[in-house]
């Protein structure tokens, strides 16, 4: 029978991807966020899951203002880095699981989950960046990935988001999707975006460590409380863009209500972003 | 007639939390809610901004950037914030922040310097802002 | 305060559309049909709702098997008819309701309903047939719309299909989210798709009118029955396309649990559908 | 470690409910579940059928027929399928009848004729079927 093993939860930015590709990150801008990724490295390392669930948000790559879907789960063969912009990321594709995925897409319909179904699909940095802060090199390159992927994504483009309680019982879901597969797989799920940010207008660049280290405390002591955090205190806690936590609730919703936290990092800055990083175990 | 299927009291708490919500997203200062109002606000300039995710695309905008935004149906007001780089004014005329961030990302124009011009200041001011909350 | 003053089901074929569109609605073949419709169209004529609902599936206009969500809503201020092969249908423009389309999108993600959310959309023959069927002129022609819309999509083109209970439970949301609205506004709700019928495969052709008939009946007598069909069921009664009937719930689950069934009329078949259509106000 | 967070009863009963629903689909004859397995058995077909929506690639298509379904990707063997007209063989083969129509519609060819064919009948024999519904 399949399994959650682990969760782990990563900030992501494009200049973090940037960084890796371009071999800059020993700078000494960079080398105290990516020193503090080393032990996260090692546990996933140890963990070898066959298939990462990557719950991250689309920033534009995949969806336009036209169609937005509130929930999207991958069916595909396999996912190339998409060009946001500044081209492709330099990295070698990612292989799918697509009869996990339609398992899943199954049990996440009958739990009353209302996907959006996705067998075409590139993914981008939210995706990228914690593929390879978490199965990458020291400097985060990467060969080859040693896991198979399903990214889930969730909507933070454009208002209205899920509400966290929601994203939590996405993972729940989730959890009980993956407890229902027959095959004996290993799955690691991981909850990226966030912490403290703001891209746009008068306020960006503000952040709030904080609000980010209370939110990293009650991933732990208490996740409910997190659930009922409205997407508007976020905004006001976290930035606009700062409501991307949400996604580290999707996470811990696939987690036992008592977790141990294996590894915290958290660093402030990069680029506009509080960057925390946390690796869980159930208990 | 008007009683719901389902008991009633959870319609106005639903109402309330909805609009508490919006109430407090759009107090924020200097911070422009991406709801459905503004989705509609500038959907040209954020659609040509999208576009810019396919390399002939670029191109295209590279040659000829006002004729590049008139094909998207920019209006006169968003053409002139797109060929000034206006980032701030870009998403205070309905720009979403993701979209706006590829044209920045074309001419490898980093988000510290897209932050540093919507808050007015230099890129050397606005990264000691940044820096700054190494102390918290 | 708004209110969902009415709801009509019925059947929707291309065919439909192509007969009304070429002229040829009083044909013998053509007539028994139309001449059914008539007592619906009064229905409707009379209530002059603001506002019309209208919740079908697409069946491949927009929607491709790289990206199907289960439930998506329209936000755009106009729809046009579609292309499906055989060029647009030659009636007017859909004027759209972007302010109660958002307000529907906020109030549906707020009780956990997770929406696509389509700003650009044309729709095919499920949501302009039924259209026409209820406010066009006596062989479907119609001027000008009488009514602004909103179009509500349900994944039937690929499983696992939203089920049954799930799609009740839509309406219900729909019918809070409504009664939550501030304006004065009248919102009758439409829900297309169904009889029996299946296009695919030797078994194409298949219709069965007691499963038909049996499921009018619940509309009104015991809707909650109705909810507890699996989709594999409906496929077996009603045939692989017959699942369509889901979409009727939806109207259904926005009504009072009491109803009045206002008309009815049931016709075998057209082209390859049996074709039903009933008229419900609140008890 | 495997106990859920919520009661862990409901896990089977979803299980079974979604199997015993596959089964019995799977198991009706004639039909061709469109799951996802059948979903990824042949989309390059549905793809090419689905670009027929625009009126350029209905044109593309007509002027030749087999180098468009190549650019699709199609297998030598779907090709055939499209070429001759064979709507029983699309669907075996992983066509969806939502996008499989739209190859018919551009010929103008009914789904009277599809299920006729589908059926191994003539029309006429396809419609009487059809017809011998009323008495029912
Ligand atoms: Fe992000
Ligand atoms: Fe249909």
């Amino acid at each position: 029978m399949a399994e959650i093993i682990a969760a782990v939860t990563t900030s992501h930015v494009p200049s973090i991807g940037i960084a890796m590709d371009t071999g800059i990150t020993q700078d000494p801008y960079w080398k105290p966020l990516f020193d503090g990724y080393l032990p996260a490295k090692e546990f996933v390392k140890k963990l070898k899951p066959d298939v990462t669930i990557v719950v991250y948000n689309d920033h534009g790559l995949e969806v336009f203002l036209d169609r937005v879907p509130t929930f999207g789960i991958g069916a595909a063969a396999q996912y190339l880095s998409g060009d946001e912009g500044w081209g492709p990321r330099p990295i070698p594709p990612f292989q799918g699981d697509p009869d996990l995925s339609w398992h899943l897409i199954e049990h996440l319909v009958a739990q009353e989950f209302d996907m959006t179904m996705f067998q075409e699909m590139s993914v981008d940095h939210g995706f990228t960046v914690p593929m390879s802060v978490f199965f990458g090199g020291p400097a985060g390159e990467v060969e080859e990935w040693p896991t198979r992927v399903i990214p889930i994504t969730v909507n933070t483009i454009q208002f209205p988001l899920p509400m966290a309680a929601r994203c939590f019982k996405l993972g729940q879901a989730i959890r009980k999707a993956v407890d229902a597969y027959p095959k004996d797989t290993r799955v690691l799920i991981v909850g990226t975006g966030g912490m403290s940010h703001q891209l746009q207008g008068e306020r960006s660049g503000f952040m709030q460590p904080n609000f980010d280290r209370m939110f990293l405390d009650k991933m732990v002591t208490d996740p409910m409380a997190l659930t009922k955090i409205p997407n508007g205190v976020f905004m006001k806690e976290a930035g606009h863009e700062g409501a991307e936590l949400i996604m580290w609730l999707v996470a811990r919703g696939a987690m036992n209500l008592e977790v141990e936290e294996v590894y915290q990092h958290y660093h402030v800055s990069a680029s506009l972003t509080a960057a925390g990083l946390a690796c869980y175990r159930n208990k | 007639m008007s009683s719901s299927n389902e008991e009633n009291g959870s319609t106005p708490s639903i109402t309330e939390r909805i609009e508490e919500d919006k109430r407090l997203a759009r107090s924020l200062e200097g911070t422009y809610l991406f709801d459905g109002l503004r989705s509609q606000k500038n959907y040209p300039l954020n659609k040509m901004c999208m576009s810019l995710t396919k390399p002939e695309n670029r191109e295209a905008f590279a040659a000829d950037e006002a004729a590049y935004c008139d094909r998207f149906g920019l209006s006169e007001e968003s053409k002139k914030l797109v060929l000034e780089r206006d980032w701030i004014g870009m998403i205070r005329s309905g720009g979403n922040i993701y979209y706006v961030f590829k044209l920045a990302s074309i001419n490898h124009v980093s988000m510290q310097h897209v932050g540093a011009q919507q808050n007015s200041m230099t890129l050397e001011e606005f990264r000691a802002k940044l820096n700054a909350h190494r102390d918290q």
